[in-house]
Formats: structure tokens, C-alpha cells, sequence
């Protein structure tokens, strides 16, 4: 093991290094150290030291975990190729965010409630959500559509940062019912300039709310830059509202999971809400609708891919003989099956009745959706066979 | 039977619905301690305590956002914004959230929330103090719109939109706070997507709702001598509309007004009109005519008189329906 | 005469502004390097700079609140809000800065700041980003809201929008982004205010905007071989609309259908079909009849063509204004 | 001269004491230095150092900002009378935050740019704004109406917060302009809990735009108090946002003056956006239409009174034998006459004529204005005289 400080020239603090670059206003005015980064397990599969954080997992556990990071990087996959064959509208995929969205996923107990942006399929399969779920929304057959007191997993929410209010007022709500329990709200780098985002941060803070934020910082808003956003790094956002911020590895799904096991295990025990960002990188682009070729240098992307999330796991995995090459065949086996799963069941999923333009709009009966209704389904049942 | 102010009887109705239901919360600026600054929210944080009765940051999203987190969570939250031209800054939560919310989920999830905005003119006050923001809700599928215009339904409606399982945008005319009425608190209330005849006749329909409702009446009132017999309904529901007891009254009178404070251009009225026009063509002796406010920003309050349609006003449509 | 898509012909509009005025600058989320989610600011900043050509944090009611500033500074900004679901952040400093501003100065600031917002459905999207928000636009005095449909008004109606001395709300049709024409950069524009007939016609006016303006077209070349004939007008100008031209049609041809994506309650067609009844009451065989979204959010995209009033649903309008 | 540091259980610091308590997160994780409150002058009058800043004003400055407080009072209290006549329908008082307003609207060079909310009355003074010019929107015969670029002091703005974007963006204005110039812009303490606030520290960071950010923490908005809006003091809101932040005495003129001065400086220099928390207390009631009592107990207010930006003023002067009583009578004979002055104008203020309505509303033609002037034109006609 080594203490945890990235090393320079290696893709975290080029980065760093380039955001620190735009920051502009005297060091002497306020600034604050260089940012700190919470790293358990380095890129080439080497666990380091933290002072304030570690985390003890079992070779049973930390194979879970590589399971986990493998299995949805596969239905990520599968779910890039369903759009590309038209099977899917678009897709908002996760690569290179695995170890963020496992290790937080990982930390949640079955009484905590998630919030999640749309592109969170890893916290999804965390939380026990059948992944074919996932594809209604991006398919167009549904907005969503799953039941989020089911799994504790709150449907995707496409309006950037809105969901961040509502899992603080979900909090105020633990708060109030007196329960074991925390939020976890995610959302991007872009999202941090949004006003619902940094009210929710006041929200929290003055309540005091069991929340934590986690923002997964992949350096891209769409095509922009960090530094369209903050010029600081963002997990100091938080000291300005009064609470807790922290960076991350998000590429390390040891570290993702213990720093916010322990906010999450904060907020329960009433010490409120914690900031964590976790700094990786969308390895794709940012949906299949995107071409990031417009924005961004290739070498970017290839110094990450040095930095990738499951290598390091199978790496640190292999130095460990934590498992055997069987081990991995099996998983790479399973994940095969799920792809084919999830496929087989995406062409499966059926077109929506026209009519049901209609339902769900309230709970109640509505006098206009009724008339609305009734009309369409006249006009439709005009139509020869009753088919437009 | 009491006799009650429209806030006292809001208040009072409030109150009942935090005793029969604890997951009842109200959260606002100012509702707390304050008791809101028309006082709607009066005592109910001494006798309800600081978790029921928030006094939140100043940030009408964030009251909005968290309210919809509270209610994911089983609660039902009363928000309050404090004046009608303040909902603006959260009208993302409302439009994209709130009232799209339960669809996502097909359905598995209720967002019984209730947003009580204070609206209308006629108090002589400042900018985006007056403005009535209708339009834009029953624009908006998803959303309940009610306004109330007395004691009654203030009292009767806040607690139906309390009970009621979709987010509602509750309307209270700010210049009718004052106004009292007898309220009997064991009545069984209309429904609350109903309208109501607040005044039957026999020549002219005129719809209204919230702080015109008076206007109208008293309008209704003054042409009684000349023999013009005026039929004024109370909405009461923005969205939906209760099409029914609308259509029925203008087939009777041929002739219809809309009146409303809100901007005439793009306005509810003209939904009225055109929905009127079509059901009841054959009917009708003349167009539905509109009166309303201009379509201008709210002027400032020593033209307000002007702005609004006041008794005059109504009954130069009026008039104008007759010159069909 | 170059064929130019609408995207291009926006393009090249904004183009033209930016050589002709130093002033005019271009600001949004993703307008610079990528040029815009649909690169309708493709390679503007690398030929005017990141000065003139904003890429700003990911905030709408941050970019219109740093237009309004600059242009009180005297810059005359072009914002894009990057889907019409997502202007809702921003309606706070759209309703209640950039439209109430000059008022508020009794005329001595002028608020030269564009807003464009790709709007409408038909591209399979997800949720927000296939709506048509025009009537919260449309209800709120102090804006302009026009609507382009084809790109010879594409190139020219930016132009006049952005010279505009007044705030503009600039909708695009982003299912005819696409759609290609030939466009005479030197000719000379039509009014900003002004309505255009399409197509000619004698039996039924039908009236439409943005990206229903192709369908309805469509609908008119598909009813000719049965004989009957329908007047196109493409309104362009919300507000004001050109209440004139479209009388004057109303009157000869008797009917009129609107059509809209737009939710139909409370939608502009309502407005329209309210002032066409009151003007041309004598002239009109049968109500305006509107042909639109339902009174439901956007709904997923496979049940989008039923949503989305199409040929056959502006057909069954106007078919229905022959029953009565 | 003594060194800057509140002395316990002066009204100041138990109020930041107050405050403090409501902290409630674990002082080690995050919690910084108890707030530093920069100050020159302390409410018994005498001057004392701060290392950071200081301030060197001949006698005829410190006669001229004496006067300023005193006039800008008698403005106001002469508008709270006219309000209790019937004469205004509301107003806001600025009583109490005189120093604050006059300290930093003296900080201002003429190409700086002010954006006030509904309060700035001071600030509005220093910019040279006729005080009758504020009544209009009060008495309800505009929203304002007097031309921002004449004395760059912006419109009133009531809607909480919306004036800090427009002052970012006239700033980055400013700064395309390459003029050598800044904004300011006012707000309360409410008002750092609007989103758009927040979307404005972050506009003027990322584009290190030349604002200073004045906010007066007068500890209350409307009947909340700040722990509703914070849990830490407000001025270190800014480092979250990677710019600083000060907290100054808002009751010291001198301090006000100071502080903004250097960081009006600075962002006329490139060197961005500074947040300056003047900690202050409003006297009065939120406007007149506010019951105070409903909410707060009178000791504080006492507390306060024994703070008076004015009475300091005046203790120093006296102590420093920078005027005599013939300068005070002077001032006192001067705020008299302008008090008759406001009022006498104030009554003369002409009520719009109701087509006004259709004015201004759009600088071009516009038909549907035209069609509803021209109908109430022909309506208003119809009534005997003309006048309905
Ligand atoms: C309010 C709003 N504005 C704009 C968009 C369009 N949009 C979708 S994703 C995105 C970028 C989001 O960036 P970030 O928050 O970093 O999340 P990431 O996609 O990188 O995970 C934008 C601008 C939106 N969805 N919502
Ligand atoms: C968006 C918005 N919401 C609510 C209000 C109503 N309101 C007016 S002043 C005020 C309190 C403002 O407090 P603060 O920002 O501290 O300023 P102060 O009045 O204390 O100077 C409120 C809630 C408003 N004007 N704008
Ligand atoms: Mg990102
Ligand atoms: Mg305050």
C-alpha cells in the first residue's frame, strides 16, 4: 500500500492541474489547499491508505462488487447496441461511471431512498431494479413507469437538478417519521450551476437534513467543460453552505462505497447532509444522440481509459488471488446471459394503447381527460378496423 | 354556523385538516410564527409546532421541490407562495414536476400537493402583488386549478384539495380576505370539480370565479331594475371545467360573459368562449364576450381601477351581447 | 437563391446579425464548440469568439437573467434554451424581468434579448423535449412570441427578431430543422407581425404556426381532389397576431379550424377561436374548431403520432365544421 | 485606537453567537474560524484598526457621509409619514442600514453600475437619484419609471434575488467593454436562499465578471430570522463559489466604505467578484404594512439602537472636534427642508392617466395594445365627461 496522492503527469491531476489553471482570483484571497482526493484502490489495483477513510471487505464482498461493476457495464453496452438498431430512442450511457454508481449504490440500505438523474443504472441495479425497467423511458413505450417505493429508487428525472429538492424534502419527511434512514440524491458536474441545486444545499443545511449529495463529477456537461461550471472544485461548494465536502475517487468503487457509507451513516445519525464528489470521467459520449469528437481531444479519453474503474478491481483482484480465472469466465458468462436477457425482453416490451395518452394523468376522474378521451376513442374507432 | 372572513375560514379549514390528517404539513414563507402576511396561516404553528408548520428559506422552488420530496415520502404539504407574481420562480417544479410526476410513474405515485397562491388585485399594491397567474396551471395537464370566492368554499375547498389525491393550485382572491359569510362547518360541501349558480337568470350567463365573483353579482344586482335578468355562476374549477352546468345555462340564456381579472389575451376566458362557441353554437345570440384585464403587465395601483374589470365593465359586455 | 434547411437558414440569420451588429452575441448551454445540440450556432464561435458567443453554465434563468444585464448594457443577446421543456427555469426572469422591465422604466430601457426555443414534438425524443410552451408566452404582456415554419422566414425572422427593440420569444420547429428551401438572402422580408397565407383557398381557413404549418399543407393538397379547398395561414406573430388577415379569410371562407401541438385547453386556439366568433359572428357557419395536443403532458414517444394532431385529425376538424 | 474585536455581549456578537448555535455539524469536519467582522469604527465612536483595511477620510468626508445618514433618514422617515397619511400605499424602510447603503454607495465611481432591491434608498442617494423619484412606485403611480443609465443606479427590483443575475450580466458587459468600471448589487439575507443568487455567484465566478456582491444581513426577512436561511454566516457563502467573502460591521460607515471600495477595486482590476456581508439590523418593521412585533422581541431591537450607524458618526466627530454644533444644526435645518421638500413633491405627484396602461409596454407598435387602447378610449368616452 501507498499513501493515496496522485501522482503528477497521471490523468487526475492533469485534470486537477487543468481546472486549477482557471482558477483566477488571488491565492491569497480565500484560496483554499489543493483538493484532496479520497483513493482506497490506485489504477494499477494497489490499495493505499486514507487517514479518515477505510473499509474492510471481504474477498466474498469485493467480488460482489466486480460482479456488480461488470453486469452493468454489460446492460450498458447492450443498451448502446439497442439504439443503434433503433430498439431504443437514445441512451444515456454510464461508461467509465460504474465504480461511482456501485460503491455509492453499494453503501444505501434497503431504508434509504435514492434519487436519481438518467443516467444512474448502476445505483438502479443496486437497488434490486429489474434493468429492463430502465429501457421504458429511453424506448419511448413509457416515462419511466417503474414504482419507486418498490426498490427505494426514484425514477429518472431529465430536468437537470430538480430531483435534489425533492430528496430533501424526502429527508425532511425521514426527519419527521423519526426513521433509520438517509437520501441519496445524484447528479452532474453541469448540474451544480442549476438554482434547484443550490437550494436544495440551503434546504438540507438549515434543516438539517439526512441527505447526502452525490455529484459525479465526469468533467462533461454535454459539451462543456468543467470549467463552464465552477472554478473551484466542486466538492468545496459545500463549505459554503455550512456542511461537509468531499472528493473522491469515482473510479475507485472502494472508495465510492466507504466515503459515503459514512455520510450516509452521518445523516442518519442526525449530523446532516454531506457533499460528495465523485471525480471521474464519461468515457462515452454524453448520450448515443451526442458526438463528443466535436468537443473533446482523443487523448483525454485514452489517459482515462488508464483509469478505468473495473480494471483496477480485476487487477487488484488478481494480485490478491481474490478470485480465479473461472471466476471471471463465469462473470463474464453471466453478463453474456444478462445482455441477452435484457435484449430479448427490450424487443418484447410492448407499444403502449393510444388511449393511454389518457391514464395516469390524475388520480381522480377529470371531467376533461374523460371528454378528451372518449373522443379520441371515437375517432380512432372511425377509422377502418378501428386503427389509424 | 359561524360568521367568517375568507381567511379565517381558509384558516379554520386548514386547521381542520392538520387535526384530521397529521401527515399534513404547510410550508411557506413567513406561515409560521407570522401566521403568513395575510394571516391564513394564523396560530397554526403555535398549536401544530415547527415540524408541521415550516417557515422555509426564502426560495419558492425549493418550497415547491421539497414539498413533492414530503409528499413522495406520505406527506401532504399546503404550500403557500406568498403573492401571485412570486410563483414564477417556481414554476419548473410545478410544470415539470409536480403535475408530471404521477405520470411518469403510471400512476403509482400521488402527489397530493396542495399550492395556495393569494391572487387578484384591488389592494393598492405594489408590483407582483395583483396579478392573477391562472392561465398558466390550467395550461398545464396534470394540474388541478380551483379558485374560491367566500368563506364557504374557503373553508369547504381547502380542505377537499387537501383530500385530494392530485396536486392542486389553489386560487384565494386576496381583495375577498375580508369578506364574511356564515359558514356552516357540518355541511356536506359541493364537489369540489362543481360550479355553482350564485345567482340564477334568465338573459345572460356570466361566468366567473375568485375576486370577480362579488363584481358580478353586485353587476347582476344593479341590472335587476332594468329588467335584465343576469345568471352568474362561480366556476370554482379552473381545470376541469364543469362544462355541463355551463353549457346547460347558456343553451337557457343564448348570451354569455366571461369575466375574469387575468389578461383577456390567452386567458381562461378565452377556453370558455371557445369551448362555449362550439357546444352551444346554435344557441347563442351572440359571441361570448370577454371581460378581463388588458393584456399589459399589471399597471401600478392607482390605475388598477382601470386595469380591472370592475362592475362597469361586466355590464358594457353585457351590453355589447345584446348589440348582436 | 441557396437551399439552405431551417437549422442552416437560422444559421446563416444569426450569421448576418452577428457581421451587421458587434453587439449581438449568441448565449446557451452547448452553442459554442458543439454549435448547439442541433448546430444551429454551428461555427459561430469560432469565427466571432467566446466573447460574442457564450457558452454558459448549465442555467436557464442564469442565461436570461445575464441577457437581461447585458442588454442593459446595451448588447442585444440571443439565448437558446436548448429544449422547450427546459425554458421552465427561466420563466421567472422571462415573465417577470424581461417582459416587465421597459414598463417599469415607462420605456426608457429597451430589452433587446432574443429567446429561441426549439419546440415541438416528432422526433421520438424523451420526456420535455417535444413540447410547444408558446401560450405561457402568449398570455404574458411585454413579449413578443413568433413562431418560424419554413427557412426563407427561418433567416429573416431572426434577423428582425434580433433588431427588434423589443424581448422576443423565437420558437423553432424542431421536427423541420430539416426541411429544406430556397432562400434570397437580399429579399425583402415580410413584416415580423405578420401573418402569410400558405395556400390559397375558399371553403375553410385553417390557421397554424411552426411545425403544424407543413402538415396542415399537407392536409390542404390532400382535400383538393374531393373538391374542397383550404385557405394555409401561417400566423408567425402569437402575439400580436395579425388579427386582419385572419378576418378577412374567417369572413370570406366562413370556417376555421386551428391547429396546434400545443395542449388544446387553455392553448392559443383558444384565443384565436374567442376574437375570430366576436369579429366575424355573422360570417361563420360553424365554430372554430381546434385541432391539438390533449390536456395531458407530453406522452412517450410511441404514442406520440396519436398525440400530435395530424393530417387526418386537422381533416376530422374540418370535416367537423361541414356538420354543423 | 483599539483593535477590532467585539467585545462580549455586545449586541453583535450575541447575535453571532445566536447564530453559531444553530451550527450544528461536527465542528471538525468542515466548521471554520468564528466570523472576523471588519470594523472601523465602533459604536461608541472611536476608530480602530484592521489589519486588511483601513481608511483615510479628511474632516469634510466625514462631514459629508454624517450628512449623507442624516439626510437619507429623513428621507425615509418623511416616506413612513407619508405612508401613514395615505399618501403612499407602502414603503420600506431602510432605518438602521444607513451606513451600510451610504458606505457603500460612496464606494461607487460614476461608471459603476448599482442594482438595488426595494430598499436602497441610501444608495440611491448617493447615486445622485432625486428621493421623490423613489416615491412613484410606493404611491403606485409607477414601478418605478426613473432611467437606470442617468445616475447607473438600476430600477427597483421586488422580486427577491432576479437583480443579482442582471447585475452579472452587465458586468460581464462591462467587461467586454473593457471599460474600466463595476457593479454592485444589493440584496438581504432572504434573498441568498433564491436559486437564482446562487446562479449568480456562479455566472460571475466562471466568468470572473467585475460585481461585488453587497449583501445586508439585517438578520431578518420579513418574520424569519437568519437561521432560516443559514446555518453559517452568510459571507462565507463566496467560497464555495471560489471567490471571497467579508463580513463588515454594516452599521460603520467607515468600515462599508472601506471594504467595498478595495472590492470594487479588485473587480475593476480583473480580479472578479467579492462577496461582502454588511452585518446589520433592520430597525424598523420589514415595510409598513409589517407588525414586527408578531415575531420579534423589543429588547433586541434596544440592543440594536445602541449600534446607530448615525449616533457613532456623531460621537466621533464630536470626540474629534471634526464639526460643531453649528454644523449639526446645519444638517438638521438641511434634512428639514428636504423632508417638506420630499413631501410637498410627493403630493404633487400626478396620478397616470389611465391609457397610460397601454404605454411602454413594447417600444414598437403593437396591434393588440392599439385595438384595447383604442376600445377603452371609445369606452372611457362613452361615460359622461370622459371620466368614468
Ligand atoms: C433544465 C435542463 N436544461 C438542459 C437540459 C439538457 N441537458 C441534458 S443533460 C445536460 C448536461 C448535464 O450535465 P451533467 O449535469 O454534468 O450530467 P452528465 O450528463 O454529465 O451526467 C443538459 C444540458 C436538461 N436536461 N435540463
Ligand atoms: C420571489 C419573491 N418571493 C417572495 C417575496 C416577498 N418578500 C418581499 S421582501 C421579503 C423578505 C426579504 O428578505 P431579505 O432578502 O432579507 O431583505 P430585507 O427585506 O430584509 O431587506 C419577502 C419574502 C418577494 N418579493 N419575491
Ligand atoms: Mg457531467
Ligand atoms: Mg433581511
Amino acid at each position: 500500500m501507498r499513501v493515496n496522492r496522485p501522482k503528477d503527469g497521471d490523468p487526475i491531476s492533469v485534470a486537477l492541474n487543468a481546472q486549477e489553471r482557471h482558477v483566477t482570483f488571488d491565492a491569497s484571497r480565500g484560496a483554499e489547499a489543493p483538493p484532496e482526493l479520497v483513493q482506497l484502490l490506485t489504477p494499477e489495483g494497489e490499495r493505499v491508505e486514507h487517514p479518515a477513510y477505510d473499509i474492510d471487505l471481504t474477498p466474498e464482498e469485493v467480488r460482489g462488487l466486480y460482479r456488480d461493476l461488470v453486469l452493468v457495464r454489460r446492460v450498458d453496452m447492450e443498451a448502446v447496441a439497442l439504439q443503434r438498431q433503433g430498439e431504443l430512442g437514445i441512451w444515456a450511457s454510464l461508461l467509465g461511471q460504474e465504480a461511482a454508481q456501485i460503491g455509492s449504490g453499494r453503501a444505501l440500505t434497503d431504508a434509504d431512498m435514492a434519487f436519481p438523474t438518467y443516467r444512474e443504472h448502476g445505483v438502479a441495479w443496486c437497488r434490486g431494479v429489474d434493468p429492463v425497467n430502465l429501457l421504458g423511458l429511453f424506448r419511448g413505450v413509457n416515462h419511466g413507469g417503474w414504482d419507486p417505493a418498490e426498490h427505494n429508487f426514484h425514477l429518472y428525472t431529465i430536468v437537470i437538478g430538480s430531483q435534489t429538492l425533492h430528496a430533501v424534502g424526502y429527508a425532511m419527511g425521514i426527519q419527521r417519521d423519526g426513521a433509520d434512514a438517509a437520501t441519496i440524491v445524484y447528479f452532474g458536474d453541469g448540474a451544480t450551476s442549476q438554482g434547484d441545486v443550490n437550494e436544495s444545499f440551503i434546504w438540507a443545511s438549515v434543516f438539517n437534513a439526512p441527505v447526502v449529495f452525490f455529484c459525479q463529477n465526469n468533467q462533461w456537461a454535454i459539451s462543456e467543460p468543467l470549467e463552464k461550471q465552477s472554478r473551484i472544485p466542486l466538492y468545496r461548494r459545500a463549505s459554503g453552505f455550512g456542511f461537509p465536502g468531499i472528493r473522491v475517487d469515482g473510479n475507485d468503487v472502494f472508495a465510492c462505497l466507504a466515503v459515503t457509507r459514512q455520510a450516509l451513516k452521518n445523516a442518519r445519525e442526525g449530523q446532516g447532509p454531506t457533499l460528495i464528489e465523485a471525480f471521474t470521467y464519461r468515457m462515452g459520449a454524453h448520450t448515443t444522440s451526442d458526438d463528443p469528437t466535436r468537443y473533446r481531444v482523443a487523448g483525454e479519453l485514452e489517459a482515462w481509459k488508464l483509469k478505468d474503474p473495473i480494471e483496477r478491481v480485476k487487477a487488484y483482484m488478481f494480485k490478491n488471488q481474490l478470485a480465479d480465472q473461472d471466476f471471471f469466465d463465469s462473470i463474464e458468462a453471466e453478463a453474456a446471459d444478462l445482455g441477452r436477457d435484457v435484449r430479448k425482453r427490450c424487443l418484447e416490451m410492448p407499444d403502449p394503447h393510444p388511449l393511454e395518452i389518457f391514464e395516469h394523468v390524475y388520480s381522480e376522474p377529470h371531467a376533461l381527460l374523460t371528454e378528451e378521451r372518449e373522443q379520441y376513442a371515437a375517432y380512432l374507432a372511425s377509422f377502418e378496423g378501428g386503427e389509424r | 354556523m359561524t360568521t367568517l372572513t375568507l381567511a379565517k375560514a381558509i384558516n379554520e379549514g386548514l386547521r381542520t385538516a392538520m387535526e384530521d390528517d397529521s401527515k399534513v404539513l404547510i410550508m411557506g414563507e413567513d406561515v409560521g410564527k407570522l401566521g403568513g402576511v395575510f394571516r391564513v396561516t394564523d396560530g397554526l404553528q403555535k398549536d401544530f409546532g415547527e415540524s408541521r408548520v415550516i417557515d422555509t428559506p426564502l426560495a419558492e422552488s425549493g418550497i415547491i421541490g421539497t414539498a413533492i420530496g414530503l409528499a413522495l415520502r406520505g406527506y401532504r404539504p399546503v404550500c403557500e407562495i406568498q403573492f401571485d407574481g412570486f410563483v414564477f420562480p417556481a414554476a419548473d417544479q410545478i410544470i415539470t414536476q409536480l403535475a408530471k410526476m404521477p405520470l411518469r410513474s403510471l400512476g403509482k405515485i400521488k402527489l397530493p400537493v396542495v399550492v395556495r397562491i393569494p391572487c387578484g388585485g384591488g389592494i393598492g399594491a405594489v408590483e407582483h402583488h395583483s396579478e392573477s397567474p391562472e392561465a398558466y396551471f390550467t395550461h398545464t395537464g396534470g394540474l388541478r386549478v380551483v379558485a374560491c370566492s367566500n368563506p364557504v368554499d374557503g373553508y369547504h375547498m381547502i380542505q377537499q384539495a387537501i383530500r385530494c389525491d392530485d396536486p392542486v393550485i389553489f386560487f384565494e382572491p386576496k381583495r375577498r380576505y375580508w369578506d364574511k359569510a356564515e359558514v356552516e362547518r357540518g355541511a356536506a360541501p359541493l364537489a369540489f370539480d362543481r360550479a355553482q349558480i350564485v345567482r340564477p337568470g334568465t338573459d345572460v350567463t356570466v361566468l366567473t370565479y375568485g375576486p370577480m365573483v362579488k363584481t358580478c353579482l353586485e353587476a347582476a344586482a344593479a341590472v335587476e331594475q332594468d329588467g335584465r335578468s343576469l345568471e352568474v355562476i362561480d366556476l370554482r374549477s379552473l381545470n376541469p371545467l364543469d362544462t355541463e352546468m355551463v353549457f346547460e345555462s347558456v343553451r337557457r340564456t343564448g348570451r354569455c360573459v366571461v369575466a375574469h381579472e387575468a389578461p383577456v389575451f390567452s386567458g381562461l376566458g378565452a377556453e370558455l368562449a371557445a369551448r362555449i362557441t362550439e357546444a352551444c353554437f346554435y344557441s347563442l345570440e351572440a359571441p361570448v364576450l370577454r371581460a378581463g384585464g388588458f393584456s399589459t403587465p399589471y399597471p401600478p395601483s392607482r390605475l388598477e381601477d382601470h386595469y380591472l374589470p370592475d362592475l362597469d365593465r361586466v355590464l358594457d359586455a353585457v351590453d355589447r351581447t345584446f348589440a348582436f
